[in-house]
Parts: structure tokens; C-alpha cells; sequence
């Protein structure tokens, strides 16, 4: 803080209003772009269907619903093992 | 003898001044708030038991203080001082945000921008009271009515003021529901408060994936000052919505982002020593950060009053005042305004999709003060 | 207007380069095969977006990128360029890892080390192409088919290679299923693919905490480069086996490894900028890796034929090429090409055996590169 | 073959010491009895496998120890040699304790600070035995058996004797179950250890809000140097007792306290290379830290005894055995001594009252010893 | 480790027993308060209630009980996800 | 990297022969030595069985089974608080 004296000198002496004008479009122009590339969702949504059809999706067909949880390094560690168990209790049998 | 009195010199009481008593004092306040108002408790006890921790009078020598290279909150403020920690907070929000509602209403992203004008009026205000530029933005952004943004950028344009602009912006954001109601009652009529707006479409997968890629680029473009903050914020919702990662993003919303809240409250209260705290700049800062709020909430009415001029399917005016972010309260103040009116109007979800795009709007904004007032 | 102007001159647009571009849409192809194809998303979508991040122009003067010291993405990428994170996915990855299969056979130990013939080759290969010595080691690494090893020798090495280095480690990686089944076909006979190998024996608890600790000792012995990483991996191993420090291993294995690949994955794709990724450079190095991961499967089938010739309880080659690591799809790929041939064949376990060795092996390369070519 | 030579000169047995292969036979030890004797498993097997890792013999010229600045192990012995893991250990702690005990009890707190008679004269053998104050300082707070007070004192007064101080910390503090008991017994008598004690009164969930913030402003204004240890410790203890900030309280006592725990076992351990850590220092740091121990029970059995003078409702004198903190190991044993004489007394929670009381008191002296010797 | 000569010396030169002395004393006098605070706690509770009535707690009267999981913003996430199900629901309908 | 010249001679010049080599060796050797101790492995299990033998184990005969999770100082409050819990209810009735 320089010098404490309240004076509208020092807004514009800190070109406060370009900044604040400036900024403000800024902001606007973000959040319009935002606003229309949302609008454009369902297409872009339906275009990508088109080139990747959710059929082609490796767990079956049922792409466009949520996937399961992430097949994880710690999950896969799981289904080995369960894996491997049933393999053991089938070639001991 | 002598080593006794030398301990007693080393004791807090000694140095114990009037300022550092009232600081504890306030942090004790701010403690009582969070547990018996439950306002943002998870934030503000935190800085209250820091506020409490740093006004404790340091012995001179000994590195206590988040100011002393080398003490352990000194430490852990470093991911404060240097913006370290806002951009994580905003990995976990992405984790546990659901976009859904502004995907399926995209014009009410533009309340979320008008919203920030808030920042701006009072980038000027701070100026006419003699704040050089970079500190006025950096209190301007008090007006973002996020925690996470407010850090960040005072970290890069103020260091001197973050403990003040922080501690300003976690107040109000607890206090919005006391803040907004009346400029809410104020500037809006009955009828306008009573309009019901449809309900808002179901979203697919596809778009909630496609959208934080997309809005990334576009924000990160157009500022890419806020490139931290916003891409943190989409890679978070990224993770959450892809299906594929829901390890990372449920990670991303629990441990990492507690662990960053508890160090991050903490070590922003302990910086609030009276010493450096108790100046005319934070009381003026504490003001500017009030106006900037009202400013904020009458923003987002009117904007929403002016967008009805030109649409046939009337925006209930109420919904502007969420476009300061303070998610998800001040999208639960429109709620509850509405249910007063009418107690079959749900808002909630209409709500919420300019107070996601408020904190979308607070960082950009951020961005766009970081390059032209950092430089 | 002049302030306008600048606002546009310090936006994204006005820097935006061709290569920039390039870089953004292959972050987004990243993405798509991780959420799409389910190709190690847990990496590919972070170092996607991080690519994209990485890719937003950034403004002179502004410390953004990884690159610039004092930006958050600094902070965050320290944890890479200092090589800290990968022993800390170590860890995690150790404390998630049954070692039973290895032990109950340890003759397929060897497999893993055969396989690391692809770090070697295309070391030789490297300098071929004029790489430093140095260079070559980092580039050579790739194919242990381990991302964090190649991340942590890149980072000793040759820090300038390091993000082509670990893109293509873990491109190829995510790769596995489609490089390896060809390869695993032109190098087995129908009656190889069809040997069935007897049930493993199971493995006391004794015996698997004697492991991880006498396992250290001798590896970091003859390569005390490795140090770091095979002592966290055993470490997270004995963690989990002790059976009395269960809670420590169950934050390793989950909010800690999880934590840390947030970051890792993200700060290595920000670290892609075209202006230093797109180099003919770092295409040599996706072409030499694409070639280390074909002659580590190669070596791994081949040296699983060369034992048989001496072992009366033949092992089915297609074993061999799990000793590329890529825990756990190469062991998969082998069980699904036997089942192929089968479907009453399971070798998951079998090949999980070399898989976890490979893991161990190419640490080991990783260690004598760095003694050797670091100092 | 120049190279291969090369090779074999950087492995580890080249190098390998007398002293390195004891430490690695120390490790050993730590492992197997913390597996087998279930003696502070958390601790002593990270410790363990830390001293094997940290006496691998290392290659001169590569970083590879805590010491080596760059290295790895240095990065995360920084949280150690600042003095930063033992706060957040503190504060996950914290966030575990119930201090209902000791608030329906409060007398029994002072017998936490007769405890820690063991700290000074401790601190008065290691002068007398030639240790400068500083580092007597150091030694002394072994006594206060807190391994992180230790460790925190530790690298403010005498970094050099950080690993020796810790290890020795730990390894008594393990061992509590065998030194208390016999002392107990012998300064004891029959009758007295029959004593029963009534049941604790009921806390309000007010009482046990109000004691962290006013407990921590009396104990940080005594002894500022405490302020990390003590405000992490109490703050923990806010939020959990608070009841607003349960998901912070959560991380704090599970994924961070685990995470600082292995990264602190670890790398203390690793810091214990025989050509710093196998010196008549140590030794002798052994031998008083035994001693230290055996003061402190006996302090805390005498003083109990000493207050029953003036009591009407007698203690029962074992109880005062807990005053030395090894929360919650030295209160089992107390329970465990007094039930061999009467199977129904139980003594638990009376006993966990100078127990906790116990870890503040050496907080406390560590604190004041730190602000007298460290300037 | 300066010289190691065992010798009463050394902790003369050292102050050991000044220091030993005070910091005990320092020790007690810091319990001995905490204790005295712990020993005033119920009364400080009751003077609380009376200022801040537990029925003045927004959560409903049962105060002093301890209140529910702190209401955090993956919570409230949870609650107006629900809210909005609800609504959807009843529109539809 | 240098100079971007195709040619063995660059291999010969940074002794890439010999570097893979010996490299190649020593991962073996490595390996083959991890092998063999995995293959003394049940003898030392053994060996260690009889020093230690199983049910030395404070927690009873079961030794080596897997222990159940460890009993950490969160575990250990709750079971100090269950004991203490316990007591206070024997010492009312
Ligand atoms: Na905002
Ligand atoms: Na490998
Ligand atoms: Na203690």
C-alpha cells in the first residue's frame, strides 16, 4: 500500500477502469464461449457416436452407461488371485 | 537463578501483546462459528485454531513462526505462499463436482460470469483507497467468493495481504447465508421470486467426459493465468467422470484434498499474526471484501433480471445471486429464498449451475489479473 | 484499448503453435484409448490431459509450466524430475503384490531377467543412432516395460528425454495386447502353446516375509543403483506380509499410490511442450521403443524354449514373454493367446511369476545404467 | 571387461563394512521382533527394513543415502531432519485420543510430569559423560519415551545423533513391557497394588471441546517451543472432538498419520549407516537411554506415592508407571501388573490418564530444553 | 560430543543442574495449569451453556450430543444430487 | 544427443558392446541369485521355524498363519475404550 490517500487520482493514475473493463469482457467472453461449446455438447456427443460407435467399446455394448469402477492394478491383483484359486481348487479336485 | 529468569524471558507471556490477544480471541470466535453455526466448519476451525497457534508470541531466535525459514509451519505454508495447495483443493472439487446441472442449462453459465463484476467494482474501490494495482486485484478477487482462487492469487500479487484476503474471503463465504437473503428480498419482486423453471434435461456420459476437455481448453486459452486452478478443477471432474479412473478421483476427493485442507486452513490461520494482521489495510480489506460480496449477489439479480427481457422461458431471478460461487451456499440461500415464496419451488439444481460457473468465472478472472497485474 | 490489447496479447490464442496443437489433440487421443479402449487409464488419462495442459501456450514473464521454477506445476514436477515419485509407486505397488506365484517357481525367475535383453539391444541401438551413452541407457529402459524405472533413470540420465521416455514406456505398455500376441505366435509351435504346467504349491507366510527382505539384500547388493526402487517395492511387500502392520500397507497400496500417480501421471504429460517434445529425437525414441518391446518378447520366449531343453517338466514359452513386465496385462495377454490354443489352459499365475521378476529385473538394469553411465 | 570390472567395483560388496553387516543384522532383528513379539510393529519394522536399505554400502559419487543431498532417501528424510514428521504424527494422534480420561481425572495429569524427571537427569548423566548441553538435551528427552518429541528435539539440537536418539527411543518404547514391570514390583508394595480406584465420571461433549484450545494456549505460552508438537497434537484433538469436521479428523488419524508413519520408519532407518551410527556415542546413548526410562517409571511410581499422602481417595501408586507416555503400551502394563494381583481391578483408563498427560509433558520439556539449548 | 571425559566438571561447566532444576519446575507449573483448567472445565461448560444455549445450535436441540459427520461439500454434493432426483421424479410423474 | 550420424562407430565409441554385455550379465546373475534363494526359501522357513518356533508368537498357537490386522494405535484405543466401557458398566450395576 503506497501512500493511503483516498483519491480517484489513483484509479487512474492505476488504470483501474481499462483494467476492470477489460477484465470483465474477458471473463464474459470465457464463460459465453463455455456456455455455446455446451450448447454444442449433445452434437459433438452424437458426432463422436457416429466415428466411435459405443458398440465398439471392449466391455460390451453398453458403453454410454457409466463404466464400473477402473479395473485397477490392485483390482486385477484381486481377480488373479481369484482366479488362480479357482484354477487350484479345479486341478486338486 | 539466572536460568530461570532466562527461561521466564523465554515463555509467551513476555511477549504477549494486546493485538496477539485479540487475534486468539477472534480465532476462539471463529471456532465457536464453525461448531455451533456449522459455517464452513471445515474451514474456518481449522484457520481459527491457526489464528490461535500463530499469535502465540515467538521467542526471538527460535524459528516458530510460517514466517521463519526453517520452522515446521513455515514448512507447511509453503504450499500457501507458493499457490500450491489452491490448485490441489480444486483437483478434489473437480473429483466431487457433478457438471450436470450446468451441462443441461447453458445459458445460466453467463449468471456465473456476471457474478464476477463483483471482482472488478471492487478492483476499484481498492484503488481509490490508495491500494497499489496489484493489491487491489488481489482484494478485488475477495469478490470471487472462493477460498481456493482468493489464495492463489494473492500468493502471486500480494504476499503481504494474503493472511487478511484469505481470512476475508472464508468469512463471507460462511456468512452468505446471512449476506445475500436481504439483497435477495431486495431487488427482486414477489412474482419474479415465485417463477418455476422446468426441469433441467438428463445429461449423458458422453457429454459429462467431453465437457471438462473442452472447457478446459477454451478457459486455459482465453487465461491462461488460471491454468492451474481451471486445469486441476477439469482433470479432477475428468477423472470423476470418465469411468475408467475412479480410483484416482475418489483419492482426489477424500485424502488428498483433506489432507490439503487441514494444512492449508491451519498454516493460513498461524499466518495472521497481530503483528502483520492488525494494520488500517486489513480493516479497509474487510470492508472491500463486504462490498464486493453485495456487489457480487446484485450482479448475478440483475443480470438475471436483464437475460429475461430477452427469453421466452423466464429465469427465476433468485438463481443469479448463486453466480458468486460460495458452493454449494449460496446456491442453498436461493433454495430456501424460493421455498419461502412457494414452498413447491425446487431452485436447487437451477441454482447450482451458476455457482459452478461462478467458480469458473472467480478463476479466469483470477488468471486475467495475474498477467496483467503480475507482470 | 491498449489494456485490451494486452489482454489478448497475453492470451493462449497469440502463442498457439502448430506443434502446440498437435500436442493437445494427441493428449485427447490418450484420453480417448484409456476411456474407450481401458488402456492403462490410470496413467494414459492423466498424462493425457496433462499433455493438453502442457500444451496451452504459456505467457512470457509467467511462471506456468513444469518447466519454470516457482509455477505449481514446478512443485509438482519436482517430485518426477527428482525421481522421488517412482519409488513411492514402488512402495504402493509392493504392498498390492502376492509374490506366491514367484515363489512357489522360482525357475521362472530367469524369464524376467531374459526379457531385460530389450533394454540392452536398444541401448546399442541408440548409440547407433547417436545418442550419448547416457541417453541411449535412458532410451534402452523403455523396454523393461516399467514406467516409473524409466521415469526414474530418465530423470538421472537424461532429464531433456524424459517426457518421450516415459510417453512411449507407457504408450507401448498400454500397448501390450496388441505388440506381444504376433510376436507370441510367429515364435511357438501349436504344441508349445498347448503345454499345460502342474498347480503352483502354495506358499507359507514365513516364507514370504523371509522374501522381500532377502531379496533386497542381494539385489541392491550387486546393484546399489537400484536402491531406491527395489527398497521401497520390498518394503511395500514386507508391509503387506508382515501381517502387523496391515493399516500401513493399506494406505500404500491405496491413498498413497494414488496420490502420487495423480501427480506423476499429470506433471509428465505437462511436460510434453511441443517446443521441446516435438523433436525428430523423441520419434527415434518411440521408434526404438516400439523395437525394445518386440525383442524383450522375443528373448523372453526365446530363452523359455532354451530351457526346456534342459528342464523334463516342460514350461509353455508363451510364459517367456511376461517377462516384459507391464504387470498385469502381459501376464494376461499370455493367458488369453493360451487360451486361445485351449481354453481349459490357465497360465495366469504361471505367468505372473516372470511378470513380477521382470519388474525386479529391469530395476536392476535400471541400477547398473545408472553406476555405470551417471557418473 | 574394463567395464565388467567397472561393474563389480559398483556393487555393494566391495564396499561392504564389518559395521554394515551388523546394522543389516540390527534390521533384521527390528523385523523379527516386531513380527514375532508384536513390539511397536508400526515403527520398528519400518525402522528395520530402513537400516537395511541405509547400510547397502553406496557407490562414491552416487546419491543414494539420506545424506546425499539430491538422492532420494534425502527428500524424504527431509520431513525428518526438519523437524516436519513429528508434528503430523502429533496431529493424527490427536485426532485418535480420547481425553476423557484425564479430563475426569485431572490430578492424575501431574503424575505425567513427575514422569519426566527421567528427561533431566538423563540430561545431567550425558553431561557428566562428556556430551555438550546441547546434545545431553537431546539424549535427555528419550526419556520422555515419545518418539516423535525425540525426533523433533532431536533435529533442532543435535542432528549429528538424530538416528542413534530415535532408534533408541523406539526400541525402549518397545521394550516397555519388559523394563516397567520388574521396578513396578519392587517399589510396590502388595497392598498398594491392590488399590482400586473409582470409575471415572462421564465427560460433555463441551468439556471435551473446550479443553484443546484452552490446554494448548497454557501449554504453548509455558514453553513456545512446543507450539508445533503440542498445537498439532490438540488441534487433531479439535477436529475430532468437534463434531463439524469428522471427514478432516479421519484423514488425519488414517492416510496421513500412516503415510508420515512409513515415511519417518523408513528413513530414520535408513539414516543409521554404520560409519555415522556404530561410534561409542551411540553406545553410551544406549546406556542412558535405558537409564533414562528406569528414572522415569520410578518417578512417576514415587510421585504417585507422594500424593497419596494428602489424598483421601487413594491412587493406586502403579498407576504413576504410565506417566512415561509409550501410549498406549506403559497403561497396558499397568492393568496387566495390577491384575496379576486381583484380577478385577481394572486400572486402564485411570492409567491412560497419565499416560496421554504424559506425552504433553515431555512435549513441554522438549519445548523448554529446545529454547534454552538451541540458541 | 566435545571431549569425553566423564567428570561432574562437565555439567558444572554445562549448568546441567540449573537447567534440569528449572525445566522441571517449567514442566509442573505447565501440567499443574493444564490440570487446574481440566478441574474448571465443567464450570466453564456450564457459564457456555448459558451463553450459548445448546438449543441455540441449528442442528435441532440435541447439542452437546456430538453432532452428525460434518456436513462436507461431498455431502452436500450427495444431498442435493437427491434433492434433484426427487424433483425429477415428481415432475415427471 | 551429438550429432545425429547413423553409424557403429558411435557404439564402439561409448562402448555399448561391452555396457550391454555386462549389463545383460549382471541382471542375470542377479535374478539367478533372487532364484536360488527363493528355492532355499522353504529350508530357511524351516530353519527359522525351529530357532523361533511357531507358537513363541504372544498371540498363540497359530503363528504362522496370517496374523489378523495390525493392532494399531487406533485399533488400540477402540479396545481401550471397549475395555473401559465394559468396566464402567460392571462398576455402576
Ligand atoms: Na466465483
Ligand atoms: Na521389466
Ligand atoms: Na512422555
Amino acid at each position: 500500500m503506497q501512500q493511503m490517500v483516498f483519491s480517484w487520482d489513483n484509479v487512474v493514475a492505476g488504470n483501474g477502469v481499462a483494467i476492470s473493463l477489460s477484465g470483465m469482457s474477458i471473463v464474459f467472453v470465457a464463460l459465453l464461449l463455455v456456455s455455446v461449446y455446451i450448447a454444442l455438447l449433445p452434437k459433438l456427443a452424437a458426432f463422436c457416436n457416429k466415428i466411435i460407435p459405443p458398440a465398439a467399446h471392449h466391455h460390451g455394448p453398453v458403453a454410454s452407461a457409466p463404466t464400473p469402477p477402473a479395473s485397477s492394478a490392485g483390482a486385477s491383483e484381486a481377480e488373479i488371485v481369484a482366479a488362480a484359486v479357482a484354477y487350484l481348487h479345479k486341478n486338486k479336485g | 537463578m539466572d536460568i530461570l529468569l532466562h527461561f521466564l524471558s523465554t515463555t509467551g507471556f513476555a511477549e504477549m501483546t494486546y493485538g496477539n490477544f485479540m487475534m486468539i480471541v477472534i480465532g476462539i470466535v471463529f471456532i465457536a462459528l464453525a461448531i455451533i453455526k456449522d459455517y464452513e466448519p471445515l474451514l474456518l476451525l481449522p484457520i481459527g485454531f491457526g489464528a490461535i497457534v500463530g499469535n502465540i508470541p515467538s521467542i526471538a531466535g527460535m524459528p516458530l513462526s510460517v514466517y521463519d525459514e526453517g520452522s515446521v509451519l513455515y514448512y507447511i505454508y509453503f504450499g500457501v505462499s507458493k499457490g500450491i495447495f489452491p490448485p490441489l483443493i480444486f483437483l478434489g472439487i473437480g473429483a466431487m463436482t457433478d457438471f450436470s446441472c450446468m451441462l443441461s442449462n447453458p445459458k445460466l453459465v453467463l449468471l456465473g460470469a456476471a457474478a464476477q463484476m463483483g471482482i472488478f467494482i471492487t478492483l476499484i474501490g481498492a484503488m481509490f483507497l490508495g491500494f497499489t494495482p496489484a493489491e487491489a486485484g488481489a482484494i478485488g478477487i475477495i469478490g470471487g467468493a472462493d477460498g481456493p482462487t482468493a489464495i492463489f492469487l494473492s500468493s502471486k500479487l500480494a504476499p503481504h495481504l494474503l493472511g487478511a484476503i484469505a481470512i476475508a474471503a472464508y468469512s463471507y463465504m460462511a456468512l452468505v447465508p446471512v449476506i445475500q437473503p436481504p439483497i435477495m428480498k431486495l431487488m427482486t419482486s414477489k412474482k419474479e421470486r415465485l417463477i418455476r423453471m422446468s426441469a433441467p434435461r438428463e445429461v449423458t456420459t458422453r457429454e459429462k467426459v467431453l465437457f471438462p476437455v473442452g472447457a478446459f481448453i477454451i478457459t486455459a486459452l482465453i487465461a491462461p493465468g488460471s491454468l492451474a486452478l481451471v486445469g486441476m478443477l477439469f482433470f479432477g471432474n475428468l477423472l470423476k467422470e470418465s469411468g475408467v479412473t475412479e480410483r484416482l478421483a475418489e483419492t482426489a476427493r477424500t485424502g488428498m484434498i483433506d489432507s490439503v485442507t487441514i494444512l492449508l486452513g491451519f498454516s493460513v490461520g498461524a499466518s495472521t499474526q497481530a503483528q502483520t494482521f492488525l494494520t488500517p489495510d486489513s480493516l479497509l480489506i474487510f470492508g472491500l471484501g463486504a462490498a464486493s460480496f453485495c456487489v457480487a449477489t446484485a450482479s448475478g439479480l440483475a443480470f438475471a433480471k436483464f437475460m429475461n427481457l430477452f427469453l421466452k422461458d423466464k429465469i427465476n431471478p433468485l438463481v443469479g445471486a448463486a453466480g458468486v460461487s460460495a458452493v454449494p451456499d449460496s446456491a442453498r440461500v436461493v433454495q430456501m429464498v424460493a421455498r419461502d415464496e412457494d414452498p413447491h419451488n425446487f431452485l436447487l439444481m437451477h441454482a447450482m449451475a451458476p455457482n459452478v460457473a461462478g467458480v469458473l468465472g472467480s478463476a479466469v478472472a483470477a488468471g486475467v489479473l495475474w498477467s496483467v497485474l503480475g507482470l
